[in-house]
């Protein structure tokens, strides 16, 4: 459905650019959740909105690569362009769902904003379908709260609502970048729960971004890891849960204190994240690896095939693999 | 200072050419005022009834005024009243601000009170307490300085009181409290520290303001002096040869925007330079 | 048993909160009491609003309390004064959640970790102080270079570890940490985890450890305290929680903690209600609304914390 | 909103009566005297002193604030002694033009500040932009006077277009006497719409980083409905809370403005009664502006809950 | 035919001309209200309400017939009753009054149109003091006058015989004033304000316009018709600007800087004084004040030349601008520097510019003044104290008799009051010889030079413009009666 080819975010001047997202590819399959985890300040933010077409400007801008939507090339259009090209199938629901909400609207002319562009239906249709919208994200009294304002509802609901807007774009594509962060557990829970609904009752293509190795476990089929703007390892969530190849999944796995019951000390991955842009030559993680080589320090690492459907970004994966 | 800092503070100049402009034409002013004596050609007092109303020409580049006086040497020399009235004015604004808004700021009670004062005070028009306190102050340079800092006391009070009221909900001014920290500390090691790039920003503005109103209250008679060269004296007093002898118009007004234009392009660009969070606290000003 | 450093009684806090123009009365800790024991952690966890933090800011003195009780080494902390007071201050201690908001952007590191011996006036010269907050800095794993720069040069790991740093020094008996770790990532997190409990050992801290996170909680903690909408309604020992919660809500909030184990998904399997609303609370059990052990009473009566079950659990749930 | 409406205007009886008190404090220090502007230069000394009495200007201060605070509760705000003319009247007639200058002042500034401050906004960072922003910054640093000179001088004297000063009301000489009003107007307007420019276009760059507009790009609906739907009612409810503070600067400035165009405002009223001590009139029109003052500070909360559903009418 | 817009230089005060001695309100007055008397366009008394007068009892007594026929804006006509009422107000509240009716012994109607004065002894300057309507005897109806008290009437009470009539005030816009039908103009032709007026323009509209500029802008632009006090430094240029007419006055103004005679540092210390006027050069000041040559001129005599009151008595001390003969002087007089306070304000421009230059010259000859500016309202309080100044700024319109100048009133601020001109003072009121009096001021004027109470800055005339549609201007200043469109 989604299709990103070797997509490079910069900033920074032209002649001298900072890359924040180098060169990384991903497809994303009908009806399928892939995850894409990492840790904060990795790109994943920045993956997201240049796939969605709205990086911030003047800012990041995409350098090279290419994204495509259901076959068509998407690089270059803001979502109004894709809208007005028939590519305008993609959504995207955000972290913040206290501040994703226009607070001077009424919640209903904000989604039905949203249908009226992409059904090309306006009035009452587009309200009749805005209320259709809430009742399928399980908004009780759908009618009623139409009116509302965001700041009459609690969290949960709103990020229901941003569901909605997505919604009413008919995505075949949802990114969903770290929509369950801000919210706690249990009502994180319900909305894991309505997403996985939705894309299977619409057969949905989801990209969803969190940095909650338990989240992804949850949600995800196959799931992406990056790290320092790069996609470290690729693969099926069981494989990449049971068998981590990476070096730096396999350290994220172990430090989590859930994997660690009852232990006196938590494994750690030593040193810190680099900044963007700090490494240029030899692998980003080299810094940190516990099984570095000195050819590490100096050649970008191979993407090497790993498993059935499972690659890692490394010159010596756990366990071997072979190159692609 | 350290080398730092002073990048840091640079970086905002350097990269907007007409923001180094007005810092250069400020830099130009206080060169202007620190050696008037040395710069102007002629006693900017010296009366000559026979040369009077004379038009620019080699000996007088700025003509002279009906007193006969040199009118480049007044408007040199008046870069020190604008100087002095514009740091007059912002010492005024910031040393009734700072304690007021402050002290408002860490014990709601007094602030309360305190700033329900300043908000009636704020719905009196500044030029009007300013012409008020002029008349029973007597005009003077000190009491024009009082009187234009009275009208921007208040919005300075507002903005550091706001300011103040953001910054006694930082975590870190919390952690402070927590460990037993009085008032004072709190004041001076957090709170202060903190308001200083804000405040240089508020500063260039009630400097660059301060320049109008001065200007404004010398129309209406009621600024320094009138022999004291100032450029709203000087706009003032020749406001009536704007036919007969526009250059006296021309050369103090074109330095009072000159100047006010400076000091608000500097400004803009010292907030730019600012922490974000402290934008919005500013834009219901000038 | 050993002895009770910290004990807190049948604590109540309220803030006057406007919205909408108009004022409101929110109970944001409503009759917490809880008892620290010498060395030990004690982790309080529950959903986002339901006053673990109050409970925190109450004890350090940050609020005021509407009632209650509060005793360090057996005297009030509320009512202390003076040298007592001073006293106190440097045993509580304090560690925020966000390493970026906690430290004033223009003191060095050194300063913001010196800070309450300034405050207090411990240090006996330039040189002790330096010394001190070398050694302290030292403590927590940062280079004592580290004295001399400003939090913005720092990463957020090393300004939790700097915010620990200044909760540590000078050595106090008790450390109220509020959230320490949330704002960071895995990775980092463990390493903040790990010198925490290395501090514990080293210097016999007691810790209350507040936190929404249960994996945390689960691995730091001694005890744990489960809160809800102001009040604790289950508080028992950390495996106990973890391997058959007893109360209700403690129960769904186990059963929403994604697992990070992709063959035991639980999306869709459980139903969870919807938080209740800070501002009009139900009489009796505030938990009634969401409770699928639901019965009269519950709406009728506050149920009290008592012993439940096995042991030194204590729940508070009609249904038990 | 009723309720509402009644405790701002609780609250605004009480800063009222401070005002009142300060005002009068205030005024009774001003040194000078009243009565030689009265009775000229070479009136004699007993004269003076006669009418003095007469006037009741030698009570003591406390007992004449009674009487005027008295007199001023049952709307009477006593005879002018300029004039010899009852305060409210003579406010009332300056007020007309004082009001229509503040109104078509503020109709400029709408006018120009909130159109090219958008403009500016959506060009952030080209040369249109810095060139606006520039021409903005200028005009707020060009005292109103000269600017005031330099219109009559063009637009009046040489060329004839528009009428010099002075304004003839238009309850006698119909709408067209508005024409009397344009350059005082436009020299007042120039700063506080280069203030409202700079303000809206910094309010829009700040609501334009919401998430909330991001949200609606991601939607696919077109740039300049996102700006006019989502960026455009969020700027302005900073714009609007500026317009109190804007009509306070207006009242400063149309002090200079009304003399130089010889405009019959209370502008110029309260400056000449200041000189020529005419203390009730300072009063009443110091009143009168703290009551405005606060009136429009009270339609602009009511706007701004009107505008902004966070803020309920309660 | 229709309305004549003049800009003035500020607002009236209550027009009630007999009280008030400003100026904007008797410019405005003298087109309501009228005197017994008028001068003429050189200052001679010539009868207006009045018929004709007779002297008795050696000056004594005055009877003064007056015209039939006049009648009162409100169709009454004007008899003897209303002249007494006017006079004894006059005597009592008037602020020339007492110059006049402090020596009556009684004031009675002898016929319908007659009223007799008499004094307890001669005044020699009864028939200017009856001329002139600032702060003088303007005749109002009797049964105004009566009640009226040191209150200025009110407006409804604005009734006099005038041209023009009282229609409306509109604080801070205008004073509009209409013709009057019932005016019956006298045979003799116009001349200064003597003689017939006719009114030519239906109303006109007295409009302040406080900044000057404006107002020079707006007789330009044709928003009004006459302006009056222009500065002396546009009269050049607007002389030969087409689309405006000048009006010099006929009549010099000049200033005058009064000593402090009871307090102070310059009490009684005449050496001193004159060795302040020995620094000065005048015509400096005058240029710098008025401009154009053509309005000023450096005149030592009090009172102008052609004029029978034009006395050369003491004028070598007038302006004799010698710094160093000042500095010996002021050294004799035990001057050591000390500051001298003067006193100044900036509501009238010359005063301020005279001040600057004399300050200026004076500090050349190593007097130090220190100037005290503060606005008109202040300084008229401040100089009825005495020990906050030592010299303030002033100025004073022409009159034709000297009996009025202010510096001879010992109540007026400066104090004036040694043996010498006590005696003088007497001399030149109780008599009626007009050589006799004029002797006495010729010593009063060199006494002035010796004593120096003040200092004259020299005569300045100021000059008015108006569109140059008008015609019939009046030199003696603005009154628009006999004035129309060309
Ligand atoms: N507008 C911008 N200009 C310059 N750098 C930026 C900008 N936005 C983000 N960055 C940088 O780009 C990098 C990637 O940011 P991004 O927001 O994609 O991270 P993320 O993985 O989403 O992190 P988080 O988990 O904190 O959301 C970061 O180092 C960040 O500092
Ligand atoms: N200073 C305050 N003023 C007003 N209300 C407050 C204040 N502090 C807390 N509250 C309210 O008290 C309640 C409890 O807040 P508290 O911060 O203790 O919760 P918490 O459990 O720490 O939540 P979180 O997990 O979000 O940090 C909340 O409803 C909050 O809105
Ligand atoms: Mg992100
Ligand atoms: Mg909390």
């Amino acid at each position: 459905m989604l299709s990103v080819r070797d997509l490079t975010v910069s900033i920074g001047a032209e002649a001298a650019p900072v890359d924040i997202v180098s060169g990384i590819s991903f497809d994303i399959g009908k009806g399928e959740i892939l995850g894409l985890v990492g840790e904060s300040g990795c790109g994943k933010s920045m993956t997201s909105l240049a796939v969605m077409g709205l990086l911030p400007q003047p800012g990041p801008r995409v350098r090279g690569g290419r994204i495509e939507l259901a076959g068509a090339d998407v690089t270059a259009l803001q979502p109004w362009q894709r809208v007005e090209a028939g590519h305008g199938r993609i959504a995207m629901i955000f972290q913040e769902p206290m501040t994703s909400l226009n607070p001077v609207r009424r919640i209903g002319d904000q989604i039905a904003e949203a249908v009226r562009v992409h059904d090309g239906v306006s009035g009452t249709a587009a309200l009749a379908r805005a209320r259709e919208l809430l009742e399928l994200v399980r908004i009780p009294d759908a009618a009623l709260q139409l009116s509302a304002y965001p700041h009459q509802l609690s969290g949960g609901q709103r990020q229901r609502i941003m569901i909605a807007i997505a919604l009413a774009c008919r995505p075949q594509v949802l990114i969903a970048d770290e929509p369950t962060t801000a919210l706690d557990v249990t009502i994180q829970i319900q909305i894991l729960g309505l997403l996985r609904d939705l894309c299977n009752r619409l057969d949905m293509s989801i990209l969803f971004i969190t940095h909650d190795m338990g989240v992804i476990a949850q949600l995800a089929d196959r799931v992406a890891v990056m790290y320092g703007g790069r996609i470290v390892e690729t693969a099926d969530v069981g494989a990449l849960f049971n068998e981590p190849r990476h070096h730096y999944t396999r350290g994220l796995m172990d430090c989590m204190p859930a994997r660690n019951l009852g232990v006196r000390r938590l494994p750690t991955i030593p040193g810190q994240a680099p900044r963007p842009g700090a490494i240029r030559i030899g692998c980003v993680f080299a810094p940190r690896c516990a099984a570095v080589q000195d050819v590490c320090q100096t050649a970008a690492p191979p993407r090497l095939v790993v498993g059935q459907g499972h690659e890692a970004l490394c010159a010596f994966p756990l366990q071997g693999g072979r190159p692609l | 200072m350290s080398r730092a800092s002073i990048t840091l503070w640079l970086t905002p100049f350097l990269a907007r050419p007409i923001a180094l402009i007005g810092l250069g034409v400020l830099l130009a002013m206080v060169f202007a005022a620190a050696f008037a004596p040395w710069l102007a050609p002629y006693d900017p007092y010296a009366i000559e009834p026979m040369a009077r109303l004379m038009p620019p020409d080699a000996t007088h580049w700025f003509g002279t005024d009906q007193f006969g006086r040199d009118t480049l040497s007044r408007a040199i020399y008046s870069a020190r009243m604008a100087l002095l009235i514009g740091a007059g004015v912002v010492f005024f604004a910031l040393a009734t601000g700072i304690p007021v808004g402050v002290l408002s700021a860490l014990f709601p009670r007094l602030g309360h009170v305190l700033m329900r004062i300043v908000d009636v005070l704020m719905a009196f028009p500044s030029l009007l307490l300013a012409l008020g306190l002029i008349v029973i102050l007597g005009p003077s340079v000190a009491n024009s300085i009082i009187a234009i800092g009275a009208g921007y006391m208040t919005t300075t009070t507002r903005i550091i009181y706001g300011l103040t009221l953001r910054l006694r909900a930082e975590t870190y001014v919390e952690a402070a409290r927590s460990m037993g920290s009085g008032t004072g500390w709190l004041v001076f090691k957090h709170i202060l520290p903190n308001l200083i790039s804000p405040l240089l920003v508020q500063a260039s503005f009630v400097f660059a303001f301060a320049q109008l109103g001065a200007a404004s209250l010398d129309f209406l008679g009621l600024g320094a002096p009138p022999d004291i060269p100032s450029w709203g004296n000087m706009l003032a007093e020749s406001r009536t040869f704007i036919t007969r002898a526009s250059w006296l118009l021309f050369f103090p007004g074109s330095l009072i925007v000159l100047t006010a234009f400076s000091l608000n392009l500097v400004g803009d660009a010292l907030r730019d330079r600012l922490d974000p969070r402290f934008r919005d606290v500013f834009s219901g000003e000038g | 048993m050993s002895q009770t450093i910290l004990q807190v009684d049948d604590l109540r806090t309220s803030f006057n909160v406007k919205r909408s123009g108009r004022k409101y009365r929110v109970q944001a800790v409503d009759g917490v009491s809880l008892s620290l024991v010498a060395g030990e952690v004690l982790g309080i966890v529950g959903e986002s609003g339901c006053g673990k933090t109050t409970v925190g800011r109450s004890i350090v003195r940050l609020v005021k309390p509407d009632s209650g009780l509060i005793q360090f080494r057996g005297a009030d902390v509320i009512g202390a004064s003076g040298q007592a007071l001073r006293d106190m201050r440097l045993n509580l201690r304090m560690v925020f959640q966000d390493p970026y908001a906690s430290l004033n952007p223009r003191r060095s590191i050194g300063d913001s970790v010196a800070e309450a011996g300034d405050i207090n006036k411990v240090f006996k010269s330039r040189a002790d102080r330096a010394a001190r907050i070398a050694e302290t800095l030292s403590a927590v794993g940062l280079n004592p270079s580290f004295a001399t720069r400003y939090p913005h040069e720092l990463s957020g790991g090393q300004r939790q570890r700097a915010g620990i740093a200044r909760a540590i020094l000078p050595a106090p008996a008790v450390i109220i940490a509020d959230e320490p770790v949330s704002a960071l990532d895995v990775s980092v997190q463990a390493q903040v985890l790990n010198l925490m409990m290395d501090l514990r050992e080293q210097l016999g801290l007691s810790m209350l450890f507040i936190s929404h996170d249960i994996g945390v909680i689960g691995q730091i903690s001694d005890r744990v305290a489960v809160m809800y909408m102001g009040r604790v309604v289950e508080l028992a020992d950390t495996r106990g929680i973890l391997d058959r919660a007893l109360h209700p809500y403690t129960q769904a909030l186990m059963a929403a903690v994604p697992k990070p184990d992709p063959s035991q998904r639980i999306v869709g399997a459980v139903e969870t209600g919807e938080p209740p609303s800070q501002f009009k609370r139900p009489t009796g059990c505030a938990y009634a609304a969401r409770c699928p052990l639901v019965h009269s009473r519950c709406h009728a009566e506050v149920p009290a914390l008592k012993p439940v079950a096995e042991g030194l659990r204590l729940a508070a749930c009609h249904a038990l | 909103m009723w309720a509402f409406a009644l405790k701002r205007a609780g609250a605004t009886l009480v800063t009222l009566w401070a005002a009142s008190v300060i005002i009068f404090a205030f005024i009774h220090v001003i040194p000078g005297d009243p009565i030689y502007v009265l009775l000229g230069d070479t009136a004699t000394a007993d004269q003076a002193d006669r009418l003095r009495t007469e006037l009741g200007l030698d009570e003591p201060i406390v007992l004449q604030y009674l009487q005027w605070a008295g007199r001023a509760l049952s709307g009477d705000l006593g005879r002018s002694i300029f004039f010899q003319a009852p305060v409210a009247a003579v406010i009332a007639d300056g007020a007309e033009t004082s009001i229509l200058l503040a109104t078509m002042t503020m109709v400029w500034v709408v006018l120009i500040g909130v159109p090219i401050g958008t403009v500016a906004a959506m060009r952030h960072g080209t040369w249109l932009d810095q060139g606006l922003s520039g021409v903005a910054m200028l005009m707020a640093s060009v005292p109103t006077f000269w600017v005031g000179l330099y219109l009559i001088l063009i637009f009046a004297a040489t060329l004839g277009w528009l009428p010099s000063s002075g304004y003839p009301s238009i309850f006698e000489g119909g709408l067209g006497n508005l024409r009397y009003l344009l350059l005082p107007s436009l020299t007042l307007a120039a700063p506080n719409a280069a203030l409202i420019l700079r303000l809206t276009r910094a309010s829009m760059l700040d609501v334009a980083r919401e998430d909330y507009v991001r949200t609606a790009r991601a939607k696919g609906i077109r740039p300049w409905q996102v700006v006019t739907r989502h960026i455009l009612r969020n700027a302005l409810l900073t714009v609007v809370s500026a317009f109190g503070f804007t009509f306070a600067a207006l009242m400063s400035e149309a002090v200079v403005t009304e003399t130089v165009f010889a405009l019959p405002g209370i502008g110029r009223l309260v400056v000449q009664s200041i000189l020529r001590r005419d203390y009730p009139v300072i009063q009443g029109i110091i009143l009168v502006i703290v009551v405005l003052y606060l009136v429009i500070n009270l339609l602009v909360d009511l706007a701004y809950r009107f505008l902004d559903p966070r803020v309920e009418l309660q | 035919a229709g309305t004549l817009r003049e800009a003035t230089i500020g607002e009236p005060p209550p027009l009630d001309v007999m009280v008030t001695t400003a100026d904007v309100a008797t410019a405005i007055g003298r087109h309501m209200f009228e005197t017994l008397y008028a001068w003429d366009s050189s200052y001679k008394s010539q009868p207006l309400l009045a018929d004709s007068e007779r002297l008795e009892d050696g000056g004594k007594t005055i009877v003064i017939k007056l015209r039939e026929g006049v009648q009162f804006h409100n169709g009454k006509e004007m008899t003897a009753k209303d002249v007494v009422a006017s006079m004894e107000r006059w005597g009592k509240f008037g602020a020339r009054g007492k110059l006049l009716m402090a020596s009556a012994t009684s004031v009675e109607a002898t016929g319908k149109y007659e009223v007799t004065l008499k004094l307890s002894s001669p005044n020699g300057a009864w028939k200017n003091l009856v001329s002139d309507v600032n702060g003088g005897l303007a005749i109002y109806p009797e049964e105004i006058a009566s009640k009226a008290t040191g209150q200025p009437i009110e407006q409804k009470d604005y009734v006099g015989t005038g041209p023009y009539k009282f229609k409306e005030w509109r604080p801070n816009r205008y004073v509009e004033l209409e013709k009057f039908a019932g005016y019956k103009p006298r045979k003799e032709k116009g001349d200064g304000f003597a003689g017939a007026r006719v009114a030519n323009f239906d109303a006109i509209r007295f409009i302040p316009v406080p900044d000057v500029g404006t107002r020079v802008s707006g007789v330009q632009a044709g928003d009004y018709d006459y302006a009056e006090m222009i500065s002396g430094d546009l009269y050049d240029t607007l002389s030969k600007d087409k689309s405006v007419q000048v009006q010099r006055t006929n009549a010099p103004i000049f200033g005058l800087f009064f000593m402090n005679s009871k307090e102070g540092i310059l009490k009684d210390n005449y050496k001193l004084r004159r060795a302040i006027q020995t620094a000065l050069d005048k015509s400096q000041a005058l240029r710098v004040s008025f401009g154009s040559k053509d309005l000023w001129k450096a005149e030592g005599s009090i009172v102008p030349k052609d004029t029978p009151w034009y006395s050369t008595a003491g004028i070598d001390g007038y302006s004799p601008h010698d710094p160093k003969k000042a500095k010996e002087m002021a050294k004799e007089a035990g001057y050591t520097g000390q500051p001298i306070r003067l006193l100044v304000s900036t509501n009238y421009q010359a005063h301020y510019d005279q001040a600057a230059v004399f300050t200026r010259q004076l500090a050349d000859a190593g007097i130090n003044v220190q100037m005290n500016v503060v606005d008109w309202a202040t300084l008229i309080k401040m100089r009825g104290q005495p020990e906050q100044w030592d010299i303030f700024v002033t100025h004073h319109s022409f009159f034709p008799d000297p009996i009025l100048f202010t510096f001879l009133n010992a109540s007026y601020a400066g104090w004036w009051d040694t043996a010498e001109i006590k005696a003088l003072r007497a001399e030149l009121v109780n008599s009626s010889d007009q050589a006799a009096r004029k002797a006495t001021w010729d010593k009063i004027q060199a006494l002035i030079y010796e004593q120096v109470p003040v200092m004259k800055v020299g005569d300045a005339y100021t000059y008015d413009i108006a569109s140059p549609k008008l015609k019939g201007l009046n030199p003696n200043g603005p009154a628009f009666w006999n004035v129309s469109n060309k």
